[in-house]
């Protein structure tokens, strides 16, 4: 009975794969599968799905902090048991949804959220949904800020954009707490990215015990890494490396390979913001974010200075852009200068491309408004 | 283990965000090791540095990943998080859940673990966030056992594949998501648990261009649903729209008053392609200029419907920026079919492919996309034995550097330089 | 008296520049220098600018082949004597023009033109101005076709849309005869392109003497060329090249830089297309022209491949595209892969681009039309 | 000189456009060379390969320009173009000429050279085709004593510049594109004359955005006429061309009925900012938001003008593909004053901030643009003096790679391991 550690391999079960996801269908869903005609947002946070057969399906969607406990989780089976036949689901931007068949258990179902506190209730339509965002101190090893944290304060002010319908568009925020952008940065309408700013520290203690030297040199796009000597700690001479730190750009790939070269550092370390990113396909076709901060410091618990930055991005926006304008291609259409200029962000030349495909980005055209950026 | 004192964490307790603070505290009752996580964390916070280890090696027998090992650099200080590996399970399709399998997962987790997960990672995993090595077999056993579940992927292999809600909620779906997720996930088991690949491998499904599972932008090989025949237009719905029977976008904007619907300015001025127009009262398209963007579907989904002969298309290669920057996936098949019946065939017969090109020529920690650029688009096109199409590009090249092959041309490139200095002399 | 091969520096002078502009101007351009309210085309090659003193110059614009004779050039002469106060000058395209003063001058001009049978009158608004084009066999040392051979017989095809105006725009005709493209291939609306497809052959008779191996070996933007040891036609082993052809693009830089190494064959040279090119920023930002036909063989004396490639899509262009669409802007509208699909034109893998910058070309989208390539 | 047959070059006498086998055979009665310019040219129709030997370095006392040396590879069938080298003569500015200094070149060129010329060269020269080596220094002095004219470029020097029209004959020249180029031309005829860059160095002259002499792309460093103020409307003109009482784009679609002019279509509409629009008859334009593309001041020439407080736009990289692909020239001051009062003194100073770099910089045989490619556009704007502008790029970068100075970084780049692991034990 259980697991035997003296005989791991004893009726030893591998490669079953997820369970069949049909067995955790509700019952309406079971039946429509398919069979769906349209939908409507009855209220942020509320939605209904029509079927051919004239079934309905009510999805109550409610925001969680991703990083939860077993007993919050039992809370929502709780609701689930009481409300949705004891079925519920997680959104592809973890949410909770919780679905009923019939509109007048949609009420005591929403009331059963909001009562509970830890489960608002939004996130559809023209709204900030959840953040899809990362570990952060809670579990990474190369982060350049925390996750959770900054995403906490940072709703906490978006809150009302999470359970209202006033954007001109649904505006996805993300979080990576390093450059290896674990989730949806990338291509995000505002991104808040933790970014390194301070070369590798050579651990010449221990680098030539815990590091293949030849690993982490290759590891290094630009070729910053080079074999050398160095003095330990005891002024013993040891295999090593040197880093040329004007080629630096600060990408941390070494430190994913080599231990001993950490780039993490209190106060080189700390926030980059990106905006005007996408993901769908729809009108314009998917754009990567773009950087228009390039560092704003470390400033737990709350991240003011981020704090502040998102929400003058997401408000500029709010006031200027069209219906259904993405914030992407709101900044397109008026031009970046002018996003600029209208959420009075300083231009710096950091935002300038000097990577792999710079030149494509550069302006290579008479076409452009003159802002307050020219004197 | 005792409470730390947390001034910084505890201002995170307020405001109308559901604050994880409070979660873990609360689940510190349960699992006094959530006591020291937030004592590190606040260590964090102070430091404003990570205290976690770099990587360490840990797993389960007979599998190469599932697992993300985790050590304190403090252990002393918060021994409850000395060792803080995380285990991912493979999350059923499109996130659903039974509070029974829920509730199975939560008690042995606060038996075995932190008590602490994350709902989901961003790959799509059942993340149970902290346990000690000691647990790791004991784990897998309970899971694999009286859960009836797996561990997802982690290291160079496939990752965990993932879905949107496709055909079990949402009525754009042009195939079935979840299906071909689950299918896909079981046919590759051992790709998925024993790492043989050059790098990590990631694949999405998406049921529509509008890609709600992000797979144009984080899964290797995206898979997103799409028609090649004509939009379904209810022209009496369209009438509602245009009356004001129906709110647009299904309300996705009725917190703001944006004044009363311009079929015009919110739909036909908004198609990529202006292959729309209205005639008579009823609205025209061109299906042939449509480029299935989404728009008006999502703007008016009572008149419009995806058609009825559906599939995929197939883009491949995304990643995120290391090392050569960020790249979105590339179109790579414009149209298959996604049927359970044939057990997603053409899907697979894609996907092997690549996968035995690219561990013969994948460099180590070379996603498939970079290998794309380093041997070029047309190069990998050959690869997977497709023709080049129009539609693989955004446009033709602009420069004239052509690597021709030499028996593309007359003649070869064999050359005499007596024959060739005989008319021109030197 | 005149130049003294004795004694050269003898009264020399140097570094005069050109001669003053202002001298050649006709009265009407002087006195109306800066006072220019507004032109009009009266018809193809007739311009009329008026001036806010109300004078008028009336412009008569006819093509010429660029490669003219001084008996031709005089003609010009005796006509400007005669009609235009004896000034005249010629365009950034080639073609010349004389102006006038006064409305009735105009109609003798333009018969005299007409008269004269090499000075047709055209060339204005939406029509085939003068091709941009360069030496070719008449003079350079490295083309992959002839210059004037080609447009000649692409004019002789194109020549009622130089002499009418009934192109939804101006369509910029361009030739290169190498990949140096002296001129305007690189952003033409249509653009005619020489081409090598052989590799370097090495003259292993003369190398050694008359290059510099290390330039010729740093020549290559793509390190296909490495030193080596050659055997000449005497059997006798000399210091020379090798070239791996599978990294070469026949860009040619090499033999640019040893005469050593030429690349031009009668089956390898020949003609790439290239289309949707502007300069202009009228509209949309000026864009590259791009690569619809990687090939086309050299067939001297007409070219019929060519010119029938040419004419096909200019035609294709001139019914499917809005009022004021140049090229470029038409095949964006439509999508480079209905381009294609209307003009008829076979795609080519030759035309995705695998160079530097190639990645932003590829489409990440789901967005395409279906064409008749996809089976 | 005996004549060749060319049965082949014959065949392009016919046909409507001018005929330089016609021409050339003409000319043959006053210069027989071109009996040979001919018999060679048949030579390479019939081998499809040039017969010109490479290079050959020739020129005129004290100049490291002006003449392109070129040798047949065939010269005992083709004595006459034995030597056959190009002189290159700087135009004047916007190639105006009198008749009588065009007879004086076109005699000289009779007895010096092959009566054949180029009007003109890609570059702008007037280009005199084939002479023999004893000609060029004749040549140089009667060109400079007797017909008051002088060498352009080539090598690696600054190039023969060249301008549209502008105030001459064009109303939307916003400063004069002729007194600039000459004036310029002039002070740098060193620059011009001898080659001391590490490659060749273009320079281009534009009135307006419509780049009438293409200095965009074809200029290392562009000038191109532009304004800070507003578009002058006149109303009444606007009602003429709704009326139908002027023709649109000043008549240049008259060959084909495109219909009733529309200014909501034609305009408005393509307007790339969408800044325009119509209110109680009027046009309004925001200028604010307007990039002075052109468009609308080109389709309603009467009704609309350029500001009054013109300049012009300085653009810098523009070149062909070799090596890496082309380039067009990209945005670096966004507006300065074009006047000959101050001698054109702001781009001057521009001008040589770029040489004095480059000189120091370049490679051998590398563009300005293609040095700036290498260090960074970063790089170069600091090298210039200059603020990074918004307007500097179409779009913010999307790679999170920034290149951190240590100056710039909070406590340097120096770090203590020993503090360091004080904190994060390994
Ligand atoms: C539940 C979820 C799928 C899932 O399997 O979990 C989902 C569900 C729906 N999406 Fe989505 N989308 C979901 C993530 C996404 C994502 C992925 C992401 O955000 O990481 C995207 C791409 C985001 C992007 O473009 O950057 C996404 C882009 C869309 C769009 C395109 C919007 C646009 O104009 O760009 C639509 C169409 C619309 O909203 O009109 C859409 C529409 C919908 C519809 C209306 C589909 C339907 O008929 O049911 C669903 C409700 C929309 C709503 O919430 O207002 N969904 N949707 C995901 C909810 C996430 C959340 O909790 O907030
Ligand atoms: C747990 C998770 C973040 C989360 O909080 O959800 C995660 C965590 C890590 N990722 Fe990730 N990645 C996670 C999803 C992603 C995604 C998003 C996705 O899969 O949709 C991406 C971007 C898409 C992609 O794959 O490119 C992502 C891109 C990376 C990269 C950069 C890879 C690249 O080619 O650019 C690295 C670096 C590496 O592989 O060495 C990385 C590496 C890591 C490591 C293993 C750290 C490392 O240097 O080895 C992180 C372990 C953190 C920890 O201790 O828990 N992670 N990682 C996600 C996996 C959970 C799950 O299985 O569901
Ligand atoms: C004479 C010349 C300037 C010169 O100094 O020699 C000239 C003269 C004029 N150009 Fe130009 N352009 C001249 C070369 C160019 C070039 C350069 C080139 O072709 O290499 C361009 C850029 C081409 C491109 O974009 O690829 C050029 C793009 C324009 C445009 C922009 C058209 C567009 O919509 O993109 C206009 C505006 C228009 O035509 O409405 C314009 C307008 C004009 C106007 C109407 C300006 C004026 O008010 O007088 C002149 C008569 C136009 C006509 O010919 O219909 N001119 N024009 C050149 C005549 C060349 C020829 O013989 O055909
Ligand atoms: C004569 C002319 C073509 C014509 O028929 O008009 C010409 C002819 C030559 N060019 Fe050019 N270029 C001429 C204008 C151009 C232009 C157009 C322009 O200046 O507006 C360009 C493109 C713009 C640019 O500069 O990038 C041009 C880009 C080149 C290149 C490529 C340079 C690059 O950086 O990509 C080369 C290769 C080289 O420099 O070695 C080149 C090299 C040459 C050489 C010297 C051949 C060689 O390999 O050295 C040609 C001599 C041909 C001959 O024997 O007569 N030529 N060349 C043009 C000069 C006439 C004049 O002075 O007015
Ligand atoms: S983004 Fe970086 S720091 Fe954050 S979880 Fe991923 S790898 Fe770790
Ligand atoms: S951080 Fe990146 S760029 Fe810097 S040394 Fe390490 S690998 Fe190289
Ligand atoms: S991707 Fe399409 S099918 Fe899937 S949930 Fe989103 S809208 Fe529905
Ligand atoms: S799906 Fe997009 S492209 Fe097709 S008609 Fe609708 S809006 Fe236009
Ligand atoms: S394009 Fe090439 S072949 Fe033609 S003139 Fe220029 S350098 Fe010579
Ligand atoms: S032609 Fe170009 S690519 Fe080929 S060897 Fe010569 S320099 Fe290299
Ligand atoms: S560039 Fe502008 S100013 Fe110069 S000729 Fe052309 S239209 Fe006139
Ligand atoms: S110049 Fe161009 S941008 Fe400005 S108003 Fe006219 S059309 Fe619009």
């Amino acid at each position: 009975m259980g697991y035997d550690p003296a005989n791991p391999m004893k009726d030893r079960i591998t490669d079953i794969g997820p369970p069949h996801y049909e067995q955790f269908y509700p019952p309406v869903i079971k039946k429509n599968h398919g069979k769906w005609l349209y939908h409507e947002i009855l209220a942020p946070g509320v939605l209904v799905h029509v079927s051919e057969t004239g079934d309905k399906c009510y999805t109550v969607r409610c925001a969680s902090a991703r990083l939860i406990s077993t007993s919050l989780i039992k809370d929502m089976c709780d609701i689930a048991d009481k409300y949705c036949d004891g079925c519920l689901r997680f959104t592809t931007r973890n949410n909770v949804e919780f679905m009923v068949d019939s509109e007048e258990k949609v009420k005591p179902l929403v009331d059963a959220c909001n009562a509970h506190g830890m489960l608002p209730v939004g996130g559809t339509g023209a709204s900030v949904s959840n953040p899809v965002h990362t570990q952060g101190w809670v579990h990474c090893h190369t982060p350049a800020t925390d996750a959770s944290g900054v995403v906490k304060a940072v709703m906490d002010e978006l809150f009302d954009y999470f359970t209202s319908m006033t954007l001109p568009a649904q505006v996805r925020v993300a979080l990576a707490c390093c450059l290896n952008m674990c989730g949806a940065v990338h291509c995000s309408d505002i991104a808040i990215l933790g970014v390194h700013r301070k070369p590798p520290l050579i651990d010449n203690d221990t680098i030539s015990q815990v590091c293949e030297l030849p690993l982490a040199i290759a590891a290094c796009p630009l070729g910053a890494i080079k074999p050398a000597k160095g003095i330990n700690s005891k002024g013993e001479e040891v295999k090593s490396v040197t880093v040329n730190v004007d080629r630096c750009m600060f990408c941390g790939n070494c430190y994913t390979m080599c231990p001993s070269l950490p780039l993490a550092d209190p106060t080189g370390d700390g926030i980059a913001i990106l905006v005007g990113g996408k993901i769908s396909n729809s009108r314009s076709m998917p754009k990567f974010s773009k950087m228009v901060i390039p560092f704003l410091p470390n400033t737990p618990p709350r991240w003011p200075e981020t704090v502040a930055a998102v929400k003058n991005i997401l408000e500029v926006y709010a006031k200027d852009a069209k219906k259904y304008e993405r914030v992407g291609e709101w900044a397109e259409r008026i031009g970046w200068e002018k996003f600029f200029e209208k959420c009075n962000i300083p231009f710096s030349d950091k935002c300038i491309d000097d990577y792999r495909l710079a030149y494509d980005t550069w302006r290579t055209s008479t076409q452009f408004k003159f802002t307050s950026h020219i004197k | 283990m005792p409470k730390h004192d947390t001034p910084l964490l505890d201002q995170l307790e307020s405001g109308p965000w559901p604050s994880f603070v409070s979660d873990l505290k609360r689940q510190a009752e349960v699992n006094p090791a959530c006591w020291d996580i937030l004592g590190q964390l606040e260590l964090s916070f102070v430091d404003k540095i990570t205290h976690w280890k770099h990587g360490g090696i840990v797993g389960v027998f007979g599998y190469g990943g599932g697992i993300v090992g985790r050590y304190s650099d403090v252990p002393k200080k918060f021994p409850g998080v000395a060792h803080f590996h995380t285990v991912r399970l493979n999350q059923p399709s499109s996130k659903f859940y039974s509070t029974k399998i829920l509730r199975q997962i939560c008690d042995m987790w606060e038996r075995r673990g932190s008590g602490m997960t994350n709902m989901h990672g961003s790959t799509g995993d059942l993340v149970l966030l902290g346990t000690f090595t000691e647990q790791l077999e004991e784990i897998f056993y309970e899971v694999t056992h009286d859960i009836g579940m797996d561990l997802g992927g982690s290291g160079g292999n496939l990752r965990t594949p993932s879905c949107c809600l496709g055909k079990a909620r949402c009525e754009w779906a042009c195939y079935d998501t979840a299906a071909a997720c689950h299918n896909i996930t079981n046919t590759y088991q051992d790709e998925l648990h024993r790492p043989a690949f050059p790098y990590k491998f990631k694949t999405k499904f998406s049921g529509c261009p509008n890609d709600c599972v992000a797979s144009i932008a984080r899964s290797d090989l995206s898979v997103i649903g799409t028609w090649r025949d004509d939009i379904r237009i209810d022209q009496a719905a369209v009438k509602g729209y245009i009356s004001g029977e129906f709110a647009p976008n299904a309300g996705a904007h009725a917190g703001r008053d944006w004044g009363k619907f311009d079929i015009q300015k919110e739909v036909i001025d908004l198609c990529p392609t202006g292959c729309m127009w209205m005639e008579g009262g009823e609205l025209k398209i061109d299906n042939a200029e449509c480029t299935r963007c989404m728009h008006c579907l999502n703007v008016m989904p009572r008149a419009l419907r995806p058609g009825v002969d559906t599939g995929a298309s197939i883009l491949i290669g995304a990643k995120a920026p290391i090392l050569d920057g960020a790249q979105m996936s590339t179109l790579i098949v414009p149209f298959i079919k996604m049927e359970l019946e044939n057990e997603f065939a053409e899907y697979k017969e894609i996907i092997e492919k690549c996968w035995d090109w690219w561990m013969e020529e994948g460099k180590n920690r070379e996603r498939i996309g970079e290998s794309m650029q380093r041997v070029g688009l047309p190069t990998f096109l050959k690869v997977m034995e497709l023709d080049a199409l129009p539609q693989h590009v955004k446009e033709p090249r602009s420069n004239p550097y052509v690597f021709w092959k030499e028996e593309e041309v007359e003649g070869g490139f064999e050359r005499s330089l007596a024959e060739f200095r005989a008319r021109n002399p030197m």
